[in-house]
């Protein structure tokens, strides 16, 4: 991106696109420019650990899979002749004579998502990363685990290829460290990443592998990070050292590297490992520094986009946004949240234009084929010479030709092309085909393709079926013809045999309500309650209190100083204000039915409990969580025992003119055996109020007693400033927790000091407690709406990584502290990601229901229940005949309810068991 | 409902190995619920015969049928025109569809493919445990709604015997004592007091020990 | 109380005085010198002996048999009958049976289940159960008369007990079982073997509270330990036993030689310190496969000599 | 990646390994295939939560079946592995392969012969 003019609504983009040399349109990632191509060429996907050609596709799983050539590296660019790759290309879409080009794109808003380039520790002489081979980075380990890696998952160590037996990885290398690198962040994924990559390793290797992780901090502070620590401690013996090792040196001799570092106690040791990971961390690349500049966007002193607490993925400059590292490091579930708000932002901009620059198709209408005898078209593809230079194509055909129902064979040099579409289209009209069947390449790209085809001729889209003859067959068997085309004639006949049994499937369209519920009031529920008002949605919010506000109601400010009150305040207003948002408060959900674009939920509304019936189409819950009251350290026992939020109000309240010592202890209702996970949030509480204290009255001495200090991402600054104020940090073990003795004169904390190996008396005029969270409200709705939880009580989302905000059921998200602790601006980022993503169900029409859903034959039922209990998402019901009923809107098309079915009553459309077994059938044929 | 076990394939291989035209009939009720006899019961075991006559060399006819009931003779009459082409039949019903289908077609041999176990109820899925033991005279409503009968390793009217330990019976841990459960019941419902009325010697005639049963209902009876 | 039956056992703990009884266990064998062996090493130390029934359903000379060939050398003995292996008909055949050769104690129990003993596939009967085979032999006892309504002729001469156990779960019901076996016309309790005396001091209390200890002679069961290994035997694997911890500790704290002489201590504590306790009216021993110990226990105790005739 | 792997393999696909019944196992095997395997998501990632673990259970049943009537059990395997994972699906794939070629054909392909003797 060269530039951006034009302002929020009406930029112009400015796009320099280099060429790839490959004519995207023709090229059919065959894969034999790479094949031919005679330059092989460091490969950075797999760090540079193997070679690739000049000629390439970035890895098997890119999109679009579309080769290139790398033109620094290619011999004809570089020498000026060579062309292997044109010369044996049979798409002919090779195309030197390529340009770079200018596009100037006409948009309305722009999302900034450039990402991160992982620390480049060369610079670190003490690890000899640059100059031993056994010193690898985590990324470089990550594709020695990969099976597609260079390795093929085998682990092994670079120097000698040899199974290490000790490996160590050492955290906070480019992170957490402003004398070496300037980097003051915590890159925030490392911790998770080396415990990953230890367990991983040991599932790899066995369990005498020894792994041990050097760190300062074990930072797992995500939604269940804390309980896969602790399994990696305890069930898979990985080793954790708390320490920073100061230098690695080679063992003379040998590959071996020995580490040096001190204890926590004091003692300096030696160890002696065979591999040494170092876990890099975030950087932002100098490139995206230039671009920021170029746009005029604001950054922070470490290189992150700046942006506001409130305002997440909202950059300086008016109309572009940020998701990702660049904002801030971050993990997967993060970016992949604040992504879709980035989008929710750049939506509600936008949204007026929603709509306007569509195109339709034009299918004509379906041939009721019901009555006639399957009547089979066979195209055979050669793939150019991928399939046709192994197999026998034109042997196949004929064969083909000799098949139950088959009424037209084709053989094509490229099914997949335009002109062998129209060919197949005429075919099919002038022979009165009714099914048909393409042996070629794999149907996860090809068959919506042809698919399209048959639509275009009247016929369903259901009556097509493909035999993959290329990736199953003459890619993997090339070293043996005979076999490759004897297999092609099977996986034919299997798919003949089914296609006689194809039916034609309709699928079912269902009209969505284009209203919202959300569930809960607070930050997270007002601020997506905002995200789909503001593009134009109608909202019904629905709280529990009479006032809107949530917990955030008891909070002060945040770190940062933002004021939080001022922020709730705008909000509630601009809710209140919004045309589109009806609040309900003192409102409880009673009642929930219905499916994806189609629910109805009952509320009991004010204090006359008056029920209402909501008619909407998604839900976004909000519900929130509150802080933890202590049982523990006197809480409740001695007024001078308060939690950090209490604390907070204190200080705005009443100052700390009157403090001398003030005791925090963190993990309080966290990382303990009822509540194993990290709370995420209060080891930044506690270093904002004890900076706080410290501004109020600088003499006040501040203990914070920790297990680790949590302060991720660039909340470290805050945590490093702390210590230069003279915050005192004592470290103490989950076995050994301070004790508390309540006095006139004060608060006795004592606690035993591991650095100092000595047992420290502290006389406190206030002890607040670092409460942890607890989800809010999540039992009863999760029963109510069906919903799954974490052993914690929050909501447990569709997936971690992928589908963070997404519940499993369709058209239900969540957000805010009911997926898991966090702080008020990724509350907000989640809060704008499920709005965005309720939007996509709410932006449309009609939703397309799968035809991969599974029926009843309901005379065979016997209500067995066996559905009922075996569907992952309860779908099966028994109905009021006495029989068990699939609604084909909630059924995911999984199938297990009809391989459970004991009286054999359930079918998968597409899945029937005939068609299933039609294709054994085929397969073994005259086998016996 | 009824609850039955799959016999191993051993033993029934061990009964029909020497015929030659196998009609498995499956049952529809009980036995497709608590997954021993349905329709994919019979699938299975017919497909692990055929395999089984075929790898012995021998040409076997296998066939499979499920009916709605076989404690009924209108769905047993379903198979009258088809069933002369066997020479035998294998059963995955209950030992009361067995014997039925064996008395309605008295000139085929009849095996059973299940072991019929006990009146019961679908725990979990995978789990069935015994509730009634149909001894004719029900005496639930004095023992809080639970049968000592069924459900107590001596059938104690009078329980509970020194065995019961923490809730368990004596013959097993994984057995909850029934006695143990009628004294929660009859305390939860605030009917302690009636534990101490003797349960008197119970009249066993209603039961198996009375001669096979039999119920006329003249008021239905056509 | 008055004395209803010519048993000695009854005469005795009329009169007021502690009554001693002990069991032997048949063979698993047809020789009867096994029990006239045992019974005589005891008979001058206790007022009666009970003879098992196919005790742990581990089949055995029958107990019928066995009181027989008791009663032959003038000992007093307790049939113990369980209701495991005979449904009415042969309960009632077996008493008169008994009745026949005078043996005047009953002891009417369930049975251990049958899935432990050595024929865990045999069926069991369980026709009626102890309850209701306490009611029966009063009834033939006292109307003279069958279940089935019948007369008898010279109807059974029994004194009727029956078993306790205090410790059982669950443990609120045991004095209310207590009553309802009073209830059903018990007359002696013979309890199970008592290692946790406070608890079972409890159960008293709680019996003394509802007056049963005057309706119902309670003999207070006990078994010395052998060994260490005998106590940790019967605090885990026996169903209904409860040994305090710190009595298997004991045992565990002497020498494996020394281990038998302190389990015939603790039993002669225990039954010094339940003497003392309102409502015991006996004692009894339970020496299994240890008859020869019976009569040290007894002097020990100050249980002896027993009362003459 | 074009891993090569033995071609007597042919791929029946489902939407996920829980909509395998039992007796496609079984029928697979009475039509004469010498052996059967079937491939899931790696266990603890089904994406409808446990059809790789229910797919696991019917593979033993058939296991079990298969011993017991002579067929052999080891004629049926479940394999686990993720979609990114083309290197196991070859080594899966051979190691399947390997193994019938142990176990020889399926004994019931000499059916006619058995007959005629």
């Amino acid at each position: 991106m060269i530039g951006i003019s034009g302002e929020a609504g009406n930029f112009e983009v400015e796009v320099l696109r280099h060429p790839r040399y490959v004519d995207m349109e023709k090229c059919i990632a065959c894969g034999t420019c790479a094949e031919k191509c005679p330059k092989k060429v460091d490969d950075p996907y797999n760090e540079n650990l193997v070679k690739r050609k000049a000629a390439y596709v970035d890895y098997a799983q890119a999109v679009p899979l579309k080769f290139a050539i790398d033109k620094e590296n290619c011999i004809y660019f570089q020498k000026g002749k060579c062309r292997a790759c044109e010369k044996f290309c049979p798409t002919n879409a090779i195309n030197f004579d390529e340009k770079e080009e200018t596009l100037f794109l006409r948009v309305g808003s722009v999302i900034l998502a450039p990402g991160f380039d992982a620390f480049d520790p060369a610079r670190f002489d003490a690890y000899k990363y640059a100059t031993h081979p056994n010193v690898v980075t985590s990324m470089e380990f990550e594709r020695i685990l990969s099976p597609s890696g260079p390795t093929m998952g085998h682990l092994v160590r670079p120097s000698d290829h040899t199974e290490p037996k000790k490996i160590a990885w050492l955290q906070c290398v480019g992170s957490r460290d402003m004398n070496r690198c300037g980097h003051g962040y915590c890159s925030s994924v490392c911790c998770m990443y080396a415990v990953k990559e230890a367990v991983i390793a040991k599932e790899h290797a066995g369990d005498d592998l020894e792994c041990s992780v050097f760190f300062m901090d074990m930072r797992t502070y995500g939604k269940d990070f804390e309980r896969y620590y602790n399994t990696a401690r305890e069930k898979h013996g990985v080793r954790f050292t708390r320490s920073r090792v100061h230098t690695i040196d080679p063992i003379k001799g040998s590959d071996d590297l020995l580490l040096s570092f001190a204890t926590e106690e004091g003692v300096i040791t030696e160890e002696r490992f065979d591999l040494v990971v170092l876990s890099v961390g975030m950087e932002i690349p100098p490139e995206v520094s230039e671009l920021a500049q170029r746009l005029g966007i604001k950054r922070d002193e470490s290189g992150f986009c700046h942006t506001d607490t409130f305002y997440p993925v909202t950059t300086t400059r008016q109309g572009i946004y940020v998701c990702g590292a660049f904002q801030g490091p971050k993990d997967i579930p993060q970016s992949v949240t604040e992504a879709s708000a980035a989008s929710c932002a750049a939506s509600v901009d936008l949204s007026s234009a929603r709509g306007t620059e569509t195109l339709s198709v034009e299918i004509p209408e379906e041939r009721d084929v019901s009555n006639e005898p399957p009547k089979i078209g066979v195209f055979v593809c050669n793939c150019g010479t991928n399939i046709g230079g192994i197999v026998d194509v034109p042997a196949v055909a004929e064969y083909a030709s000799t098949l139950p129902f088959v009424a037209h064979v084709d053989q094509n040099l490229f099914t997949c092309s335009q002109d062998t579409q129209d060919r197949m289209r005429d075919v099919i009209k002038e022979a009165g085909l009714n099914r048909v069947v393409v042996a070629a390449c794999s149907p996860m790209t090809h068959e919506p393709l042809f698919q399209e085809t048959l639509l275009a001729c009247g016929l369903n889209k259901q009556l097509f079926e493909m035999a993959n003859i290329r990736n199953q067959n003459s890619w993997v068997h090339s070293s043996d013809p005979a076999a490759a085309t004897d297999k092609a004639k099977d996986l034919i006949r299997m798919a003949v045999a089914r296609a006689a049994l194809l039916k034609p499937l309709m699928a079912k369209r269902i009209p969505v309500n284009k209203r919202a519920l959300v569930v809960g009031g607070g930050v997270a529920g007002m601020t997506a309650a905002l995200g789909l008002g503001d593009q134009g949605f109608d909202v019904v919010l629905v709280e529990k209190e009479t006032q809107l506000g949530g917990f955030s109601r008891e909070l002060t400010q945040t770190i940062d100083g933002s004021n939080i009150q001022e922020h709730i305040l705008e909000l509630i207003d601009r809710v209140t204000r919004n045309d589109k948002i009806q609040v309900l408060t003192e409102s409880l959900i009673v009642g929930f039915g219905g499916f994806k674009g189609n629910f109805t939920t009952e509320v009991l509304v004010g204090p006359g409990m008056y029920e209402r019936k909501i008619d909407h189409g998604v839900v976004v819950l909000a519900t929130g969580a509150r802080e933890y009251i202590p049982r523990e350290y006197l809480y409740g026992e001695d007024e001078r025992v308060v939690t950090q939020v209490d604390l907070s109000k204190r200080l705005e309240l009443k100052g700390a003119s009157d403090l001398k010592d003030v005791v925090m202890i963190q993990c309080v209702g966290s990382r303990n055996d009822a509540y194993p996970n990290c709370s995420r949030i209060c080891c930044q509480s506690a270093v904002k109020n004890a900076l706080h204290i410290k501004e109020l009255n600088p003499d006040a001495n501040v203990y914070i007693l920790y297990r680790d200090i949590r302060t991720y991402g660039l909340l470290e600054n805050y945590y490093r400033e702390a210590r230069r104020q003279g915050v005192i940090f004592i470290r103490f073990r989950a076995d050994a927790p301070p004790s508390v003795e309540s006095s006139d004169s004060g608060i006795r904390v004592a606690v035993k000091d591991h650095v100092l190996q000595r047992d420290i008396q502290i006389h406190a005029d206030l002890l607040a407690l670092s409460a942890g969270m607890r989800p809010e409200d999540t039992e009863e709705l999760s029963s109510i709406l069906k919903l799954a939880r974490n052993p914690d009580g929050y909501f447990m989302e569709a997936h971690v990584k992928l589908r963070p905000v997404d519940m499993a059921g369709e058209g239900i998200f969540v957000c805010g502290t009911a997926h898991s602790p966090k702080l008020i601006s990724e509350a907000i980022s989640q809060a704008m990601a499920a709005a965005s993503r309720a939007a996509t169900f709410l932006s449309q029409s009609e939703i397309t229901l799968s035809v991969v859903t599974a029926t009843v034959d309901q005379e065979r039922c016997a209500a067995c229940l066996v559905c009922v209990h075996s569907c992952p998402y309860g779908v099966p019901k028994i109905n009021r005949d006495g029989v068990s009923e699939i609604d084909p809107a909630l059924c995911h098309g999984c199938g297990i309810c009809a391989a459970e079915c004991p009286a054999k009553a359930i079918q998968l459309n597409c899945y029937e068991d005939d068609q299933v077994m039609s294709k054994v059938d085929a397969l073994l044929e005259g086998v016996l | 409902m009824i609850i039955a076990e799959k016999k191993p394939i051993e033993e029934v291989i061990e009964m029909v190995k020497d015929f030659r035209k196998i009609l498995i009939v499956g049952c529809n009720e009980c036995v497709t619920v608590c997954e021993a006899g349905g329709k994919r019961e019979v699938a299975v075991l017919a497909s692990s015969l055929r395999m089984y006559f075929m790898n012995q060399g021998k040409d076997t006819q296998i066939d499979e049928v499920t009916l709605e009931r076989q404690c009924d003779r209108e769905y047993l009459e379903e198979i009258r025109n088809r069933i002369e082409q066997y020479d035998v039949v294998i059963s995955l019903a209950c030992g009361v569809g067995v014997q039925f289908l064996a008395e309605t077609y008295s000139r085929f041999p009849v095996y059973p493919g299940v072991n019929t176990c006990f009146m019961g109820v679908t725990e979990e899925r995978g789990v069935w445990s015994e509730r009634c033991q149909g001894c004719g005279q029900c005496i639930l409503g004095s023992t809080g709604g639970i049968c000592p009968i069924s459900r107590c390793a001596k059938r104690l009217l009078n329980g509970p015997c020194g065995g019961s330990t923490k809730g368990k019976c004596e013959i097993s841990k994984d057995l909850d004592c029934a006695w143990q459960l009628i004294i929660d019941r009859l305390k939860e419902l605030d009917r302690l007091d009636e534990y101490e009325q003797i349960a008197p010697i119970k009249d066993w005639s209603t039961e198996r020990a009375g001669g096979p049963r039999r119920v006329v209902r003249e008021d239905v009876r056509q | 109380m008055s004395v209803k039956t010519p048993s000695r056992l009854e005469k005795i703990l009329d009169s007021g005085q502690l009554a001693v009884t002990s069991e032997c266990g048949p063979p698993r064998g047809s020789d009867p010198e096994a029990i006239t062996k045992k019974a005589k090493m005891i008979r001058n130390y206790v007022d009666a002996i009970n003879i098992t029934d196919n005790q742990t359903s581990v089949t055995r000379l029958c107990s019928l048999a066995a009181c027989i060939h008791l009663k032959l050398m003038g000992i007093e003995p307790t049939l113990q009958m369980v209701v495991r292996d005979r449904n009415r008909i042969a309960l009632q055949s077996d008493i008169l049976g008994a009745a026949s050769f005078d043996i005047h104690n009953i002891l009417c129990l369930s049975g251990d289940h049958q899935k432990f003993g050595d024929c865990p596939q045999g069926q069991n009967v369980f026709d009626i159960d102890s309850m209701q085979l306490i009611q029966t032999v009063r009834h033939m006892r006292d109307e003279g008369k069958f279940l089935g309504g019948d007369d008898i002729q010279r109807p059974p001469q029994m004194f009727v007990g029956a078993a306790a156990n205090p410790f059982a779960d669950p443990f609120e019901i045991r004095v209310p079982r207590l009553a309802k076996k009073v209830a059903a016309g018990a007359e002696f309790i013979q309890t199970q073997c008592i290692y946790n005396l406070d608890k079972f001091e409890l159960w008293m209390k709680q019996a003394r509270d509802r007056g049963l200890h005057e309706k119902i002679y309670i003999l207070a069961g006990v078994t010395p330990f052998k060994s260490v290994g005998m106590a940790k035997y019967m605090k885990n694997r026996v169903p209904g036993m409860d040994v305090p911890d710190d009595v298997v500790k004991r045992m565990a704290g002497v020498p494996k030689e020394k281990q038998p002489e302190e389990g015939i201590a603790i039993c002669v504590e225990t039954i010094q310190r339940l003497k003392e306790c309102e409502g015991v009216r006996g004692f009894h021993i339970m020496a299994i496969e240890w008859e020869e110990k019976v009569p040290e226990i007894v002097e020990r105790s100050g249980l002896y000599p027993r009362p003459r005739d | 990646m074009r891993l090569q792997y033995p071609s007597n393999i042919k791929i029946v696909s489902v939407p996920c390994t829980g909509k395998i019944d039992l007796i496609y196992l079984l029928k697979s095997f009475e039509k004469g295939a010498d052996g059967v395997y079937v491939l899931g998501c790696i266990e603890g990632e089904c994406r409808f939560g446990t059809g790789n673990l229910r797919a696991r259970k019917r593979v033993t049943q058939a296991q079990k079946i298969l011993d017991s009537i002579g067929i052999g059990g080891d004629r049926v395997q479940m394999y686990n592995l993720s979609s990114s994972e083309g290197p196991r699906f070859a080594e899966f794939a051979a190691e399947m392969t390997n193994k019938i070629r142990e176990l020889g054909p399926n004994p019931i392909k000499r059916f006619r012969e058995k007959l005629a003797a």
